[in-house]
């Protein structure tokens, strides 16, 4: 079976307009993943299924990536006016200045494909296919690859439910684990947990009579 | 690209004559067959199902988002939680992918080792998931019980090796806890001369039974395409004649040093499954059979490995074995701390739900709990 | 396959019904508060700490070093480290916990704390009948309940107990004759220089001292 | 006291207790003691039944059973009985109050009336009518509307599934029951329990002449037996309460008493439908050998009867349960067919011994013919059934 890279080429060769790219996995197992644009990634997911004996789609999973705040201290020159000896010059200055630069976060979609049509007798390591979304708020769309793998359906869904990520495409997005009132996305690395994971608005007397309190509370904190 | 014909496998379509007149049915979260809290929102059709929504969550603990927050070793006693069946793989599934991440070797007598607890396992689920199947049959417990008098022989000889009956928290990152106690050997080399007897015990009394043939043949049957598209693994695959194990696909372990063959399906209904339980169960017999006289002495963990302060570089590893119950798969993420930045679960159990729907539509309510127990689930894995 | 297969199922009933009262090995179960299983040796369920000698708070191996409470998966674990020192099983003053709780509502039995503990103060215990009325207050356990001698360590668990008590021996014995020499020399020292080195002396004892600290923390667990 | 005094033991004892009475009360008192013994004895077996069953099952699970009240759990069924005596009884909100509470009585009642005309030793019968067997399958057949009050009145989709499938599956299995019965009847040229066993009364050799030992008569016997374990909701016909499907099907809400007059029900229904089993083809109160005679009558009934309840217990440890449509299909076209058969040749077994004469040879003859036929009739049907449902054993590849 093919690494990574040749998958890649294979790949361009086929469809040179499509933006796939190689990301290198530094780690021991050195399973090296293809990060795929999200518009193309079903023209390219199928492919890998139909041409590359890709058929079967193993693990399905979500990443989060915060927003990176990189502090960097840049030296700049400039030119600036100066008096100098009593007549205006201009003169090339270095400043030192501390940046502050934010990598927008964003959510990533993670694919683990491997062959079951090579099956046993072509021992390979997994295909990594990674999507990602714009930021981590509202650019939170990426295509569903449920139509070209099945397995892909629960997985989805426990993304959706878990990171957030909206999946394009898919046949019933749902949330999968939480219940559907739910409103937050437990897994993302900045989840706050609550207090109490005992406290729900379930219908027992005691816990609403809790909840109304809460309520009366924050309405006094308001007005205050 | 909307011009883009892909070839989708979707559940079929249940044409019924009124919607009104359809009786929907909650089965579960407290159903005596669900093996735990699971529900399927069933609508039926006299006692056809025309609809089936599984709905998940109810055991759900958020074991990854756990596991981030400990570091790699406290993660190992959870994953014995996930499947409870089924530790002694957990473990070793959550160990390989360590092992990937950060380049551990594991020394030979500690392969050997896991490779006889990982098939003992193998056999007691798929004794107890034949006995569950068969509860689920109406058979009123009594091959449920021969394959918990089996099992609770293979859990005492975890018992007096791990500590512990189910939560064997038994595997190390670069090889196993503890070394086998006095005796442990010629006990399991006992328990595993008596497990032929016990498999033909089952057969006898269920294999040519034609009550089990006639409900399990030719019901809930899986066509391998699907089957590969739906990312189903472990028996429920090859049933459907799918030659794929990850023990022969991947070679991990030393599962090449052994002499042992995968039984295949044709049909990939019920009975196939159940039966190529059956035939597993004895191609494990055979690994342990070879397995243990050929124990090695030496050490049993990676001298470099140390319980505390374990930082693998960054990175990332997706392991996986061939679990009792399909394709168990960890995929973990390091940012060079000593808590995983990204720890994810591949449940076989949840991902061969995935059809469930395909299978139990046009079928009786009565095929349903039957073609639900033959997927063989264990709800702390689905949820997690 | 005309009922054969129904038949066959039957004798095989048959055959355990009958099997059943004939031989007694066949039945997986027994009538438990009378009679009792074998215990197992290596088995767990929840840690206590371990004491040397008859007084449980003077012997209790506990250095409240905090490292179990760090590696807890559930964090049961709550210690309150002393602010005084009292000495350990080789004379050497060291903290001990002013609190040790363990909440067994909580723990889940993995055994993380006994391999990580560099002083073998901690094991697990195989006591099962821990059901108490009150949910809240009866599973915590504290230092008191949680103690236990070294005897009872060595009764439940002899193959762990032998080992363990043979290396902390071995430690003792290496720390004593350490500690031995140093005063020897010491005492060779001042022997010779009387009065005017008794600065220099006790800088050696304390390195002395040191050294044995030191060995003590890398060297109870390979 | 000798063997007569003893087999009679309680006809005597009803006799003189009754003439204790005037005579214008005696009729009705030996009658109200003849159904205070029914009302009595039956429970009892039931409470003995339910502690046998777990502790049967048990051992052929390899397990102890009920061990706990009394020697050996002997006491288990008092204990269950306080329980079920002192648990709240729930009535779903939205049931049918009213039927909900008559179900379980109607269910009790009618079942209690099948005993009236059943002969449980010698002269021990409490209604010697000519038309018994009839009465009792009518009666018999009217535990079905009680099975379906309960199931409708719960208002709950599972016992509304579980009563459908009672209905339909009593009243399939009720036309094999009938036609298995029947040949016993046409044999015996009565309809009169006491009859059918008086006909079955005498000894070749040693051997007892039960209708069991003919071809027809093994094939009527287990026909009946089948079709009895369907009547009965016994494993591996227990759809209408299939706990793994159905929860607890029909009488899934209910509790306490009434749930165990559904269970009372059930065992008292199953071991009537046995007793009249062993009236048809097993010699009712008759011994099995001619020099155990001395053995009184009603303790070879009751011998009997638990051999029955025995069996029961032990299908139910063995095999899985059918589903609906199987169900229904072995009824009609399965059991019907060769139970019809089993009639023509019943039939022929009378006509053959009129046309053969008597003589060994003539009833060796007449013995293979009815068996050849009944054999092969079974084999056919059972393969060409088997076939079209494409069910047969399998072999297995393997992959290395």
């Amino acid at each position: 079976m093919k690494t990574s890279e040749q998958v890649l080429s294979e790949l361009l060769a086929a469809m040179p307009e499509v933006k796939v790219s190689l990301l290198v996995n530094p780690s021991a197992s050195a399973q090296h993943s293809l990060l795929v644009a999200s518009e193309d990634a079903l023209r390219v997911a199928a492919y890998l299924r139909d041409q590359l004996g890709y058929d079967y789609c193993s693990n399905v999973t979500g990443v989060d990536w915060l927003d990176k705040e990189t502090t960097e201290k840049r030296k700049t020159s400039r030119i600036v006016l100066k008096q100098v000896d009593g007549v205006e010059q201009s003169v090339e200055e270095t400043v030192e200045e501390t940046v502050k630069r934010v990598d927008p976060g964003y959510l990533e979609a993670v694919y683990h494909l491997f062959s079951m049509k090579h099956g046993p007798t072509d021992p390979h390591p997994p295909l990594v296919i990674r999507m990602r979304t714009g930021n981590r708020s509202d650019a939170v769309e990426l295509p569903s690859l449920t139509p070209v793998w099945r397995s892909a359906e629960f997985q989805e869904r426990e993304i959706f439910d878990l990171y957030g990520i909206v999946f394009r495409g898919h046949r019933d997005l749902r949330r999968l684990l939480m219940w559907d009132e739910f409103e937050d996305h437990p897994m993302r690395r900045d989840y706050v947990d609550p207090d109490d994971y005992e406290y729900e608005p379930t219908p027992h007397d005691d816990v609403l009579k809790r909840a109304e309190q809460q309520r009366l509370q924050a309405a006094q904190g308001g007005a205050l | 690209m909307s011009d883009l014909a892909i070839q989708s496998y979707l559940p079929p379509v249940i044409e019924v004559e009124s919607q009104d007149e359809l009786l929907e049915v909650a089965m579960g979260p407290h159903h005596p067959s669900t093996h735990g809290v699971f529900r399927m929102d069933v609508a039926l059709d006299g006692e056809r199902v025309v609809r089936l929504k599984p709905v998940f969550g109810y055991l759900h603990r958020n074991h990854e988002k756990i596991a981030e927050k400990t570091t790699y070793l406290a993660s190992m006693p959870y994953t014995d939680r996930l499947d409870y069946f089924c530790s002694m793989t957990n473990n070793w599934a959550y160990a390989l992918a360590v092992e990937k991440l950060a380049g551990i070797e594991v020394p030979e007598r500690a392969e050997y080792l896991r490779v006889i607890t990982a098939e003992l396992t193998r056999i007691q689920n798929h004794a107890s998931a034949i006995g569950f199947l068969l509860q689920e049959m109406g058979a009123s417990g009594t091959p449920l019980m021969y394959a918990f008098r089996e099992r609770e022989i293979i859990l005492d000889l975890f018992e007096s090796l791990s500590g512990s009956r189910m939560m064997c928290n038994y595997m190390r990152f670069g090889g196993c806890r503890v070394d086998l106690p006095a005796g442990w050997l010629d006990a399991a080399r006992q328990v595993v001369a008596g497990l032929p007897r016990f498999i033909d015990e089952i057969e006898a009394l269920l294999t040519s039974n034609e009550i089990l043939m006639a409900r399990s043949q030719g019901v809930g049957i899986l066509k391998p395409d699907l089957a590969i598209n739906a990312g189903v693994t472990g028996v429920m695959l090859r049933a459907t004649g799918v030659n794929y194990d990850v023990r022969k696909v991947d070679h991990y372990g030393i599962y090449d040093r052994f002499s042992f063959r995968v039984p295949l399906g044709e049909h990939g209904d019920i009975y196939d499954r159940y039966m190529l339980r059956v035939l597993e169960m004895r191609e494990s017999v055979k690994i342990l059979e070879q397995a243990i006289p050929q124990l090695p002495a030496g050490p049993i963990l990676d001298p470099k490995s140390k319980p505390r302060g374990f930082r693998p570089k960054p990175g990332e590893a997706y392991g996986r074995i061939e679990a009792p119950k399909g394709e168990l798969g960890f995929y973990l993420i390091s940012d060079g701390t000593g808590n995983p930045y990204r720890y994810r679960v591949r449940p076989p159990s949840l991902i061969n739900l995935t059809i469930l729907e395909d299978m139990c539509l046009g079928q009786n309510v009565a095929d349903v709990v039957l073609i639900f127990g033959s997927v063989d689930i264990v709800l702390g894995e689905v949820d997690r | 396959m005309l009922g054969e297969g129904i038949l066959k199922g039957l004798g095989e009933t048959a055959r355990n019904f009958v099997g059943s009262f004939v031989s007694e090995d066949r039945l997986t179960t027994v009538e438990y508060p009378e009679q009792r299983l074998l215990p197992i040796e290596n088995t767990r369920d929840f840690p206590f700490l371990v004491y040397d000698g008859a007084d449980p708070d003077a012997g209790l191996r506990c250095v409240s070093c905090q490292i179990c409470e760090k590696e807890c998966p559930p964090k049961c674990i709550y210690i309150v480290k002393s602010t005084d020192k009292k000495p350990d099983y080789v004379g050497k003053p060291q903290f001990y916990p002013a609190r040790f709780d363990i909440d067994i509502s909580v723990c889940m039995s993995c055994q993380i704390c006994v391999e990580v503990c560099p002083f073998e103060a901690i094991k697990m215990d195989t006591e099962f009948e821990l059901s108490t009325d009150d949910r809240f207050g009866g599973l915590i356990l504290d230092k008191h309940k949680l103690a236990k001698s070294n005897e009872h360590f060595q009764r439940i668990h002899p193959t762990e107990a032998a080992e363990v008590d043979a290396r902390l021996a071995e430690e003792k014995e290496k720390v004593e004759a350490k500690a031995k020499a140093a005063a020897e020399a010491a005492a060779a020292k001042t022997a010779a220089e009387s009065a005017a080195a008794k600065t220099a002396a006790e800088s050696a004892a304390r390195k002395a001292e040191d050294g044995s600290s030191g060995s003590d923390a890398e060297g109870v667990k390979p | 006291m000798n063997s007569a005094t003893l087999d009679q033991f309680f006809v005597l004892l009803q006799h003189h207790l009754s003439a204790l009475f005037p005579t214008v009360l005696q009729p009705w008192v030996s009658m109200i003691l003849g159904v205070v013994g029914i009302v009595a004895v039956f429970p009892a077996i039931f409470a003995l039944t339910t502690v046998l069953e777990r502790k049967g099952l048990g051992r052929m699970q390899n397990r102890l059973g009920p061990n706990r009240v009394g020697p050996f759990g002997i006491l288990q069924p008092i204990a269950d009985a306080i329980k079920s005596l002192t648990k709240e009884d729930i009535v779903p909100r939205s049931a049918d109050d009213v039927v909900h509470f008559l179900a379980p009585v109607v269910l009790v009642v009618a079942i209690f009336l099948g005993y009236a005309v059943l002969p449980v030793g010698r002269n021990m019968v409490l209604l010697n009518i000519d038309a018994g067997i009839l009465l009792f399958f009518a009666v018999g057949a009217s535990t079905e509307l009680s099975i379906f009050m309960a199931g409708w009145s719960s208002r709950n989709k599972y016992s509304l599934l579980g009563a459908m499938r009672a209905v339909a599956q009593m009243i399939s299995y009720e036309v094999p029951l009938l036609l298995a019965a029947v040949v016993a009847v046409m044999m015996a040229g009565s309809l009169a329990p006491t009859a059918i066993v008086q006909a079955q009364g005498g000894f070749t050799g040693i051997f007892p002449h039960w209708y069991v030992f003919t071809p027809w008569g093994f094939a009527g016997f287990a026909l009946f037996v089948v079709a009895a374990l369907a009547e009965t909701n016994r494993s591996p016909f227990d759809l209408p309460e299939g706990e793994s499907e159905l929860v607890a099907g029909y009488f899934t809400e209910y509790s306490g008493f009434k749930f165990a007059l559904f269970f009372l029900g059930e065992y008292l229904g199953m071991m009537s439908i046995a007793g009249y089993g062993i009236t048809l083809f097993l010699g009712g109160w008759g011994a099995p050998f001619s020099f155990l005679t001395f053995i009184p009558s009603w303790a070879w009934f009751f011998a009997k009867l638990f051999l029955a309840i025995f069996f029961f217990i032990w299908l139910r440890g063995t095999l899985p349960r059918l589903r609906q449509d199987q169900l229904m299909n072995f009824a009609w076209k399965f059991m019907l067919p060769l139970s019809l058969l089993n009639l023509c040749v019943a039939a022929a077994w009378r006509f053959l011994g009129e046309c053969l004469g008597s003589g060994t040879v003539a009833e060796v003859m007449r013995w293979l013919v009815c068996a050849a036929v009944l054999v092969l009739a079974y084999i056919l049907l059972a393969r060409t059934l088997l076939r079209r449902q494409n069910i047969r054993p399998r072999s297995y590849r393997y992959a290395d």
